[in-house]
Order: structure tokens, then C-alpha cells, then sequence
């Protein structure tokens, strides 16, 4: 089984007993999880190397034959490419030689990718076509006769596109990505992803804090509103709007919440919270980056939909990004905001995601606080690996998806986590 | 003497005193040193060079650089912190009576409230420039970065 | 006992065999205590959260109510603060809900402490008062009937403050300060603070070596008329000076080092010893940095008293200073210099305190060399964790109070550190 | 042509030398650089900041400072080490004949004799200038630095 | 006006355009900033101060100076970065009729294709320029580093 | 045996079970050898510390009584003076005192190194004169009457210079340096150092990549020229060339590699292998840096010769330098190139020495490539530290030693190499 051939015997089944779950509905989360070594490179084999689909990027990113990008699963560098006959591939990025990185520009166009070292050569899709020197020079040997260009390649990886979101899996046994994403999450990508996009670039910020602080952020729909004080201060968002949120049934680590328009009664809900975010003097002086135009059956104004382990798809108002959640170790993780837009975008529909921009994204109005907030887990909790999160918020009505005022998903998520890690 | 010499000079005396306002908490006067319709973008290098429009800022008039400084003074939440800008490399690239190009290097120090001070951004200004009765201020300012990965988020603007 | 909740348990009890003390006389130290990461996570939990008082600051720096300061035990983040009702208190910097840190400011004065991610809100003394929506909203649940504010605060500590020195403690079992402090150090810690302080500011110093460097340093007279030749150089201080030299009794881990001036035959004595710091040639064209007012019964120069494990108390000529140690991992530490002076100090004293303050701290004429010191010894031992230091000056004659050439204060304050670590 | 300009020349070229002076071993050319009766301070941002008065250095006159390069030189131990200091963002604040305020940003890199380089520290110089038969030269230079963690220590002045 | 203030403005456009050249991968521009017999030359602050030859780099004409781009451009393996090149302290050494030296202050911030920074290097710059009909041009340019364990390599000239 | 004392008890022994060799021929590296901590430290004992002479640097460096140099054993800092009877010594710079860096300079001349801290003195061999109020003062005792100067020095090894090139070792059972070199190295050492040297300085690369990486790269004359197009872009070079490689026969840890011009044939050679850097269309336009003056029997373009652990010596047309190779943690190398000329050579013979700096070092228009390409295989493999390179080069016809087409050296290095750290 390649997944295992892949791993590292110093970690392979290595269950750190650092870790240890008080409770069994996902409301106790003990702290080492966010900065163990041990639990960091097991996350490695059995979850990124494991039965799951990590996103790679848009089809859109690589549209022409020979286009391919640099990027990873987990902190495996991978590269994605687009063959010569249009197909999509995937492998990683490590010589079969002696292992160095073959692919090194991130993105860009090429028939065949040579590694500097010794220059072997390997197609679009990691199988190596040629050796310098193979048989040798005149009399002088060359590799071994019995060396077989076919048995040589780099490691090539299970590549699917589902609706043009290109996934790639090291696991032999996980299923077709449409039965990974399950009945409840396929609905909502297909939403999103109903007709071509375009890409129009990307956006990263590096958080010095564990990938899985991220999750549980996106996860987590009772931190908006008193998170995000934008919302509040200048009225665009309430706790009391329509709320659809919903977790994958297979497992768990899947999500979406919804949040549509819906006034009422609202300011007066917080006023008797007593919350500090809520202000009514401030007003924009462009409220152009707040318009909405409706694109879809129900006029959302935020869509945050979590496919794990790797993908967090987004709208708010008429901005769209794919996020792609990169850890780089136990206390980092790298965000890639994908913005795209549709092929048959007008020009004012154009202008305005760049616009709507201004929202999210390492400056957005409505998002610079999320890695913020992850920062402050990850420095709080770090002498504490023992301590646990208390994570009760809707906890006596877990299956209710109309609120807003929940951690239902979170708690799904830890379940399914320990489930998939063994813990 | 040489007029482009003296421009040069007060083109820089612009630059310095726009870093000097964001990095002694003057973010109020920022605005002030661009005219009414102009544009400023904050965009990393990879989207720039490939002509791909993604920013992390973009404001298309004063209007809107305004609601930043509103919605970074009273919404939004991040660490203290302090920057210090260095700017160096000016070129004038076209210059015309009454306006002008011009492109530069930065480089943001940001310390946090622990007094570590680590490099925040390097990159280069884009600059046009007009002659106005309070003088030069920025028509557009494109703010291209180099460093892609931006550590934890961007609030105050570069 | 909360010791022990608070602690991970990769940690607990887990004696690194990697070091060895030789002797029992403190006077061979293994050097892996300064580079191991094992040893100092067990002085998180055994030093730092044992039975010992940490110095948190001066009352002075948060007179009102409301004032409050972030800092330190050892790496753990606490809060010190005064609430409404002037009570000093102290908490572990940590929300009770997700983990995040509560307090993001250094200093300032506030009636409530939200954590920003979901504004659970605490009161100065870290008690819970208030969870958003913690009763839901209409017909939708929030926190569960059963969840109680009072057991959801944040951890607190039991604080001291003693003369305006405050000191927290993570331990259940130790006594009052007064009687941490012990019979021999009191009455020096008196000395100082015999009367109202103010405070005049801090300066900061991060030094790439292990902490307890500093406190041998701190304990170690003999070196300081050889590192620091601004004495020598400027005929300032002398090896020969009128000294007393006292170990804390019940563990050995606080000190005093006191010298008063005496100028007789000095010179003589450094020349004999050939010593590369004695110079007469060097005067300095003002001179009146090294002037002295006399503030107590004793006319001494250097008042240097270390209270374990985070606290350096010093008066040098009239500068006083309240040096706070924050370990930062195996290889550095963090040293505060918190300046003081009297609240009855004329505007000439004030004065001479502040210009005489060129004498310490990160520039200090007569304190620059210690971390050089320090950082040389951690770069030269790092990688012999099994070799020992030797530590035999004045061995003989280990009980003389009256001499600077010594290391009785090192020796006596390894073996109260082998007893505190179960080593 | 704009006298202020001229001044601003004239002041970026005193502090222009004024680093290099540090940053190329000529210590004792420092204090020539101030007035017999001058201020020069090192103090740290949080204390500038809250009114505090505890410096790292703080010299009331002139012989002071020289008294701190003849202890560098000759007294105080600390590792070799090479400073390369950066100015940016200078603006006058106050000018009359003869005198003026100034601000500027400076950073300073530091390499160690294995030659690694490093970011010291970064902050403001608040500087007044008086004009003098020898030019123009500091009556008071405040060093409010943003990286309050000193590494080690502060041995040559910055 | 002060002659000398106009010569620092000038021979501080040169080098801006200089580091300009270098950061807006214009590479090819950079040898004809530079007089046909020229010296360039990148040499680590250790040897410099103990009069040791051993260089980095060594042009001893502008000839060297095309084959090096060429070779950049053409045969050479190094990975994908952008430099951001800070000049300061410039200080006129000696000046003659259409002759000058100079020493300035640099620092190097070199961005690797993930986007993160780091200094790459920091240093002196120690020129001598001469007057051509194209301008000021240098004659000498003598790049003495003070980070002397130089980052994996060394490709795009400082 | 010193070697133990020296050595970290929770090191010793310890053979890392993360590293398995699959093949015993060499031709199987498991990428663990390039990341492990664990392997890093073992190889400080077994290696560094081992029975290997180490380089530490060239006489010429230090040609007069009382000159010094600081440089590294492995990681340890060793210095190497020249005392005032003119012999050679080397000592490990950590005081005997209380372990600070005694020698804080690079180089320098000194007739006592002196401690800043307690100003302990030693001289030049690395025994210590004096101890500063070592008999106390006056009534006041010092160090213990039994404390033996003698005893108390610093650790000093093993030197010995073999034809200018200094060498030195822990170990007290490794032979001398002539016979450490064998039979097949010395006379290719004798070759390049065949008379008086002078020093004319040195430059430094840090790459992030394990140091074995590079001593693979110096080993392998395959890449030569496929990874350093300049050679062939430029005609300079050709895989064709006159070839000598040559391992050394005790325990091939050492190696040659000579090449000599001769053009025939081999740019069709390369038109066969298709290969990426063939060019025939640059020129240099100042040709003179590829000059070359004969100045041996044979005129070869290239010697490098690798001297296990820490040495690779180089001539390049005239350029002649000795690399020195320091390890800096598993991830990390410090590589120094000494350029030396002969003490006879006329004034235009310098001057295309230092012309031809410009081929090698940091910059080198044919070494630049070799760091960047052991930093792609530190990137490349290191998540995968249970996965193997392939080095089969050449496999079939090991002995032959007239081909730059093959991997043998590598093959021979990591088989002394595990039988030298017991793996
Ligand atoms: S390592 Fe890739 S070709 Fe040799
Ligand atoms: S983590 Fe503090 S309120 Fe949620
Ligand atoms: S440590 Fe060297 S003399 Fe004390
Ligand atoms: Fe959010
Ligand atoms: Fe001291
Ligand atoms: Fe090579």
C-alpha cells in the first residue's frame, strides 16, 4: 500500500499518549492537538496521506495542455498539471533519483519537467521518460540494463476535478470524490460551482497557529458577529439572520453554513446581550463594497462551506474564493484565498468581486480577524496541552440548523478527527 | 539648476512624509495625500506580474480609504503593533507639468507589543503623481508585495 | 491540585536521566540542565507552577483600580491586576471557553477583560460574568441549563503583594511570601522598601541563553570586578570592598550580595593578581554618573538580592531596580528592568536616579557584560550536556560572608534547585 | 528655489553622516556631532509613550558621550558586531533661522563575527538641529526604539 | 546654491537608478551604468579589513561585467527571488571635477517564490564615479558585505 | 577515553531504529540520514568526535607565534594557535571554569587567551597559567588548596599539519593524518600542496541542506555536467573529458576526481543525449577567466578531492581553494572556501587566481548550482525520511575509474559511512 511505503517508520501507528478526549461528543478538546510534534506528523499519514481528497487548486488555474502549479498536501509538495491530452495528473514533487525538488517554479507551462540535479526528465504526468546517460557513453556503462524507466517515476497521485475543483488523494481505497463530498455538502459546491469560472488570482496569509484552529474558525458561526465587529458597526450582519447550518452525515468533518438577509428585531437581540460590537453611529462613505447582487436561488450573503481536509469554499455577497488551508507545522498554516469569478461575468459584475475583495481575504474588512483569533488559541493553550477547549454553545439541541448561535459543527468535527486519527 | 533634480526632491519629501504618517499614527492625514478620485491597490507580486486583478486592498476613490481608516480606528481587531518604512530607489519614470510617475522600493519593520521586530513586507510603490494648490499628492499608488505570504493579516495600509 | 491538572502529561514526573550531578555540594553542575528541553519543561511544573512565589511587577504600575499588566510565570502567561474594590489578583491568561488569550495589552486599565473571539467577558479578578447568548435567543438554546459562570472563570492565582512588591503563585502549599522570603532575605527586601515607590519605566533585554545562567550570575561577586572593567577601568569598585555575602537559609535558592566602598591597598591586590582590568589611566570627564547620595544606614554601593525564581532586587549607587527573569525555552530568556524610585524623591535625586540608570540595564556601563557572559557559557557548553562546570571558589571556607571571591551562593542555590526538581 | 528643500538636503546630509559615522568605526567622531550642551537618549517606545522617563542612555552634555565611547573602547566587553543603519521618512517639523525639529525612521541591522545579519532594531530619531559655525549639528537626539526585547545588549550607540 | 548639495542629489539619483536596475530585473541595464574600464567587485567585509584579494565577484572590465548577465540569463541554475535593495548614509568621500568618491550604506532583502523574506545581505558600497557625456557612470564600484555567510548563493548582483 | 567523556549521555549508543539501508551496496541512502536529530547527534560522536582527522584550516592562516584561528570541530568550537615555540595546538573553546567561549575572535595573534568572565588565562596550547585570586586574598580563601592548574585546562586535541594543511582529532586511537589519507589520496594532496602556500582569504556559504548532501555532490562527477550548464553553454567542459575517479581503499570516505581537456566528439555525444544545456551559440566576451597555465605533470581542468569529514580539495584552472565543511544541525551546512596561492607566484599568476574566484565559491559560474541542488533534495525528501535514493550509476562496472558517467564514489561514501556510525 503506497500510503504506508510513504510514511516514516519513526511515526507509522505511533499513537502519542499525549492525547486524551474527556468526552465523547466532540466538547473537550485537549490542547495538545493544536501543538504536538507526534500528533503533527500522524495528522500527516492518516489524514493528508490517508482516505481523504485534498484540494489542489481550479481546473481554471491550469487550463491549457503542459500548465501546471506547485503547491501540496499537507506539507508534501505536489505539483498539478495538465497533460498533453488535456487530462489532469498529480505527483510529488521529489526526484526519483536522489529526491530533489523537480518542479521548481510555482506555476507555468511545460511539456516535459527536468530536474536540475541530473536532469532525468518526466511527462505532465510524473513518469519519467528519459535518463542522461542511461546506457552510458561508448564502452562506459551507464545504469544498470535491467533499469526500468516505467518502474522510475515520481509518485503519482489519484487527481479528480469535481465541478472544476481539482482534488488528489494518496489513498488507494478512498472512494470517487462526489461520495467523498456525501448527499448533504455536493448540493451547495454545486451552488457555487453551476456553470465556468475564472480565476483572478490568489491571496496568502501565514498564521502562526495549528491548521485545525482554522477548521474549527470556519466551523464556528457564534464567532461572527462577535468576532467580526465590521458586521455590527456598520450593520451588515446579524446573529439573527436566516441561518442554515449544516454538518456532512458520513463523518463529520464536512460543513456549511448559511446566512441569508433578515433584519428584525435584530439590534434589539443584542442590545440585550450587552455586546460590545454593537454600534449604530457608524455609517461607510462608499457603501458600494456592501451591494449585493443575486446570483443564485436564495440570496445568501455568506456561503462557508468546509471540505476537509484541505478546502473551504466561500461567497460572501458577490466575491467567491476557493481558501486552500496549508499546515507547515504543529503552530502554522498557510491560507490561499482563490478568488474566481464566472466566464460570463459583465464588466460591473467583474468590477464588483474585485471590490467585494476589500471584505475578505488578509485585509478583509470581515476576515483579518480570523487568523488573529487563531493566533491568541494557539499562545493561550501551548503550556497546556493537558487543559481542554469547552465547547457547550447549542450542545442540549445539537441537531438544529437554524441558528447561528451554535458549535455543533465543531463538535462533529472532533468526532470525526478522532475517528480518522485513531485517538 | 536642473528641474528634475528639484522634482526628485520633492517627490521625495511626498514619499517620506507618507510613510511618516503610517508610522507615527497619523492614519486620519492618510487619505489627505491622495486626491478625491484616485486609486489605491495593495497587490502581491505573483497577481501583478501574471496581469491577474485578485488585491488585498483595493479603494477606487478617497471615499473608500476613508472607511479603512474608520473600520481599522472603531470595527476591526488586530495586535498593536508599529511599522517602520523605509523607502529607497526612487526613479521618476514620466514626468509631465504638473504630474509624474514614479516607482520605489519599501520595506515594512513591524515590532509587536512583546518588541520584536521582524520584516513585515518588502516591495515596490507604483506611483502617479499630480500637482495640486496643497501640492504633489497621489493620483494612484499601486502597492506591489513581494512577500506573498502575508503573516497574520494586514491592517494597517503599506 | 491544580499543579497538576495544569500540567501536560508528556511531562509530569518524567526525570530526564540525561543529567547527572557529580557531587553533592553544588560545585559540579551537568550542563544539559542549561540546553535540555525536558529539564525545562519539569521547571515549568515543578519550579514555575511548584511551591514557589513569582514576582509579577510593582504595585506601583497598577495604582487604580482597574490597572492592569500582562507578564509572566516562567512561559505561562498571567495577568496581574487591581479590581474595583483595590484587591490585587492575578489569573492565567487563557479564556475558559476556546483557549484564546484574553488580555492583548501590556498595561492599561479596564473594569471588564472580553475575549475577543466570542466576548465571554471576565471581571479584574477572572471570574466569568457574562457568555453572549448564553441563554440563546427566542426559542433557540444557548449554553446548556446546567453551565455555571462561577466554575468558567479564568485560573487564578494566589497573589502577595509584600513593601508593594507583587508576587503570584500557582501552589496551594507554600506559605505567605513573608515566610518564602525567610529571616535572612527580609530585612534586605525591607531595606529597600521601606517606603512608597514609584515606578519610572522598564527596559527589556533578551538574551540566547538559559535563565538560570543569570541567576548564577546574579549570585556569582567573583566575577564582577573582572567581567565589568568600567570599575576597574574607572576606579570605581573594588574586589577589596567591604562585602556581605548571604545565602537564603531554608533552600538556598535567594541571595544577597552587598558591598560598600574601601579603597585601601585594592590596587595592590589587583596587581598581584596580574589582572587585565586594572588601569589607572582612564577618568571620566563627568564624572557625576558615580556620584551617591547616601538613602540608607549602610553607605553601599551595591545592594544585588536574587528572590528565586523571578526576582532581582538592586540598588547600585542610587539607581533601584526590580529585575524581573522570564524564561523563554531552554536557550533564552527575557530580563526586565523595572525602575524605581521614592514617591518622596526630590527633583535632584530624581534626576540622579535616571542619569545613573546609564550604569544598568541592556547599555549599562557596569551590567552590559552579564548576558554576554551568559550567552558565552551557553554557546560553549551546548554541546557537552554531560560535562560539568567547576565551581570551587572559596569551597573551602564555605560559610565567610565577607569576602566577593566566592561561589558559595552558586553552589548553595544548585543543591536548593536539585531538591526543588527531584534531581 | 524652495529654501526648505534646500534644508531638508542639508539635514538628510547630517543624518546621512551621522550614521556612517557609527556604522564605519568612528566612535570618536560621534559626540563632534552635537553641541556642547546637548541631549542624546535612548529610551524605549512603551516608556516614551506613557511619559516614563527610564532611559538605556542618557547623556546631558556632550562629555558624556564621549565618555561612552572611551568606555566602548576601552572598558566595556560585548561581542564584535557591525551596524548598518537605515534612515527613511524624514520630516522637518518646525523650522526658524538657525534651528529645527526633525523626525525620521531608522533601522539598524547587525551582523555578528560568524556573519549572520539581523535585525537590531528599528524606531524614530526626534532630533532638533541648531546651525553652528561648523554646520549644523544636534542639540537633542531622542532614540525611541520600537524593539523593546534588546538583543544581549546595546553597546554601540545607534 | 551649495554645489556640493546638487552633486549629493545627483549621485544619489545614480544610485537609486542603480538598485533600481537590479530590483526590476533589468539586468542588462546594469553594465552601462558602469565606464568601459571599470572595476566591480563584491568582497566579504573579513577579507577587506585584513587586505586579503579573495572576492566574490571581480570585474575588471564592463566586458566581464555583460558576461555575467549572460551567463545569469542563460546558463545558470539558481531558484526564482526578488531583491529589494535600502540605500543610506551616502557620504562623499572626495570630490574633483567631475570626479567623486562615495560610501553608502546597504541592505538586501531577498523574497524566495514562496513570499517569504529575509535579509539576504547588508553592507557598504564604496564607489568612485566619473562625469560622462551620459551622465554620472561608475568607474569603481567595490561591494564590501558584511553577511559574510552568504544564503545558499549568490546570483543577481548587488 | 576522552572521546566518551565528551560525549552527551543521552546520545551514547543510541543507534537511531529510523534508518534502515535496504542494499548494502551503497546504491540505497534512506532520506532519514539527511533530517534526523538523532542521526545529526550520533554523527557528533561517531564521526566528529570519532577516529577522523578533521581540517581545521591552513598554516599560512597562521603563520606567526601566537596567531589563532576560531573554527569548528562537527558543531564543537575548536580554536587552532600556533604557540611560541612555533608548534601547532588546538583546543575546544568552552573555559574549564563554569564552560564560556574563551577565544571570542575569528583570528588574531594573543599570547594568553584570558575568559572575560572570571579572566581564568590559558596560553596558546590550551593549559591554564593563571586563575585570579586562585590563593584567595589576604585571609580569604581562594580555590581549594588541592585545585591543580595542570588538571584545569582546556580540552585540547590531536593536531597535526600535513604539508600546510592543519588537521585535528579527538580520538586517540586514529593513526596519523598520512596514513588517514592512504595510499590513493596522499599524492594527490602531495600534488596540489608541493610547496609553500599563502593564504589570500576566504568566503562562506550557508546552505539549508545536510551536510552530506554535499560531500554526495563532490563525489558525483554525473552532474558536473548536466547541473553547471555554464560549462557547457560556454564550451568550457565536457562529460567527455579525460577522466580520473579514484575512492579511497581504506573505507572510501575519501575521493578524487580529475578531469583533463579533450574535446573530440563529445558535443555529438551530448546532441545524442539530448540534453537540456547543451548550447553552441554563447560566447564570453572576455574570454581570459577560463585561461589556464599549466602548473602540473598533468594538465588537468579539475581536481576535487574530498577528505572525509570536514575538507574537499580544489584546483580549477588556477583557482586553488580548500573547502571546508562545517554541519550546523541536520538541516544546515556552513561551507568555507580558503583561497590560497603558492608563495611563488609572479604577479600575473595572482591575478588570474583571483580572475578565477569568479568559477567557484558562493557565486561561482560553476559551483553556484551545487548548493542550490542540496537544498532541492533537503526539501525534497524531507517528509519522507523512510524512502530511498537511487544510485545506480555505473553500477554494473564499479571499478572503472575512467568515467565522469558515474555514482561509484557515492556508493563507497555511505557504506564507510554506515560501517563508521554502526548502522
Ligand atoms: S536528483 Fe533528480 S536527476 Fe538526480
Ligand atoms: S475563546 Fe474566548 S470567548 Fe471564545
Ligand atoms: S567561565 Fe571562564 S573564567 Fe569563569
Ligand atoms: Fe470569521
Ligand atoms: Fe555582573
Ligand atoms: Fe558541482
Amino acid at each position: 500500500m503506497p500510503d504506508l511505503i510513504e510514511t516514516a517508520p519513526h511515526i507509522a501507528g505511533a499513537a502519542p499518549d499525549a492525547v486524551f478526549f474527556p468526552r465523547s461528543d466532540g466538547s473537550r478538546v485537549p490542547y495538545a492537538v493544536f501543538s504536538s510534534q507526534e500528533i503533527y506528523d500522524l495528522e500527516q499519514e492518516r489524514i493528508f496521506r490517508g482516505p481523504t481528497w485534498s484540494f489542489l487548486g481550479l481546473e481554471a488555474e491550469i487550463p491549457e495542455p503542459g500548465d501546471f502549479k506547485s503547491t501540496y498536501i499537507g506539507d508534501t509538495p505536489v505539483v498539478m498539471t495538465r497533460a498533453a491530452d488535456g487530462e489532469l495528473a498529480a505527483w510529488v514533487n521529489r526526484c526519483a533519483h536522489r529526491g530533489a525538488v523537480v518542479c521548481r517554479r510555482k506555476y507555468g507551462n511545460a511539456t516535459a519537467h527536468t530536474c536540475v540535479y541530473h536532469q532525468w526528465a518526466y511527462d505532465p504526468k510524473g513518469n519519467l521518460t528519459s535518463v542522461p546517460f542511461r546506457r552510458g557513453q561508448k564502452d562506459k556503462p551507464g545504469m544498470p540494463p535491467d533499469f526500468d524507466l516505467a518502474s522510475n517515476g515520481l509518485r503519482q497521485l489519484r487527481v479528480e476535478s469535481y465541478r472544476g475543483l481539482v482534488f488528489a488523494t494518496f489513498s488507494d481505497s478512498v472512494g470517487p470524490v462526489a461520495e467523498y463530498l456525501g448527499a448533504e455538502m455536493g448540493p451547495y459546491v454545486d451552488r457555487i460551482f453551476h456553470k465556468p469560472v475564472v480565476y483572478l488570482g490568489c491571496t496568502r496569509q501565514f498564521a502562526k497557529s495549528n491548521w485545525k484552529l482554522y477548521f474549527e474558525n470556519v466551523k464556528d458561526p457564534y464567532h461572527a458577529s462577535l468576532l467580526h465587529l465590521f458586521h455590527t458597526t456598520f450593520n451588515i450582519f446579524r446573529a439573527g439572520m436566516e441561518a442554515n447550518v449544516i454538518p456532512d452525515a458520513t463523518h463529520g468533518l464536512h460543513s456549511i453554513i448559511l446566512a441569508a438577509k433578515n433584519n428584525e428585531q435584530t439590534s434589539d437581540a443584542y442590545k440585550e446581550q450587552k455586546i460590545r460590537s454593537f454600534d449604530e453611529n457608524f455609517s461607510l462613505k462608499d457603501p458600494s463594497i456592501l451591494e449585493i447582487r443575486q446570483e443564485y436561488a436564495e440570496l445568501t450573503t455568506n456561503h462557508i462551506q468546509s471540505i476537509f481536509p484541505q478546502l473551504v469554499i466561500q461567497q460572501i455577497h458577490n466575491t467567491l474564493v476557493a481558501r486552500q488551508v496549508l499546515p507547515k507545522g504543529p503552530d502554522s498554516f498557510e491560507l490561499v484565498f482563490h478568488f474566481f469569478g464566472y466566464a460570463d461575468d459583465d464588466e460591473e459584475m467583474r468590477a464588483m468581486r474585485i471590490k467585494q475583495a476589500n471584505l475578505v481575504g488578509p485585509a478583509g474588512y470581515i476576515s483579518m480577524e480570523d487568523t488573529e483569533a487563531t493566533e491568541l488559541v494557539q499562545r493561550g493553550t501551548i503550556r497546556d496541552a493537558a487543559l481542554s477547549s469547552v465547547i457547550d454553545m447549542g450542545l442540549s439541541a445539537a441537531d438544529r440548523r437554524d441558528t447561528l448561535i451554535t458549535e455543533t459543527l465543531i463538535r462533529k468535527f472532533w468526532i470525526g478527527y478522532q475517528t480518522l486519527m485513531r485517538l | 539648476m536642473d528641474k528634475l533634480l528639484m522634482l526628485r526632491l520633492e517627490l521625495a519629501a511626498l514619499q517620506d512624509r507618507y510613510i511618516s504618517v503610517l508610522d507615527n499614527d497619523r492614519l486620519e492625514e492618510w487619505p489627505t495625500l491622495f486626491v478625491e478620485d484616485c486609486l489605491y491597490e495593495i497587490i502581491p507580486k505573483e497577481n501583478y506580474d501574471r496581469g491577474l486583478p485578485a488585491p488585498v486592498i483595493h479603494c477606487d476613490n478617497r471615499r473608500m480609504m476613508e472607511d479603512r481608516v474608520l473600520s481599522l480606528r472603531n470595527a476591526n481587531i488586530f495586535a498593536e503593533h508599529t511599522y517602520r518604512h523605509m523607502v529607497s530607489g526612487l526613479e521618476l519614470l514620466d514626468v509631465t507639468d504638473g504630474a509624474a510617475g514614479m516607482t520605489s522600493n519599501y520595506l515594512v519593520i513591524s515590532t509587536n507589543n512583546e518588541g520584536t521586530s521582524t520584516i513585515y513586507q518588502a516591495g515596490r510603490y507604483i506611483d502617479r503623481v499630480v500637482l495640486t494648490p496643497d501640492g504633489w499628492r497621489y493620483k494612484s499608488k499601486r502597492v506591489v508585495y513581494d512577500t506573498l505570504r502575508v503573516a497574520t493579516l494586514l491592517a494597517t495600509p503599506i
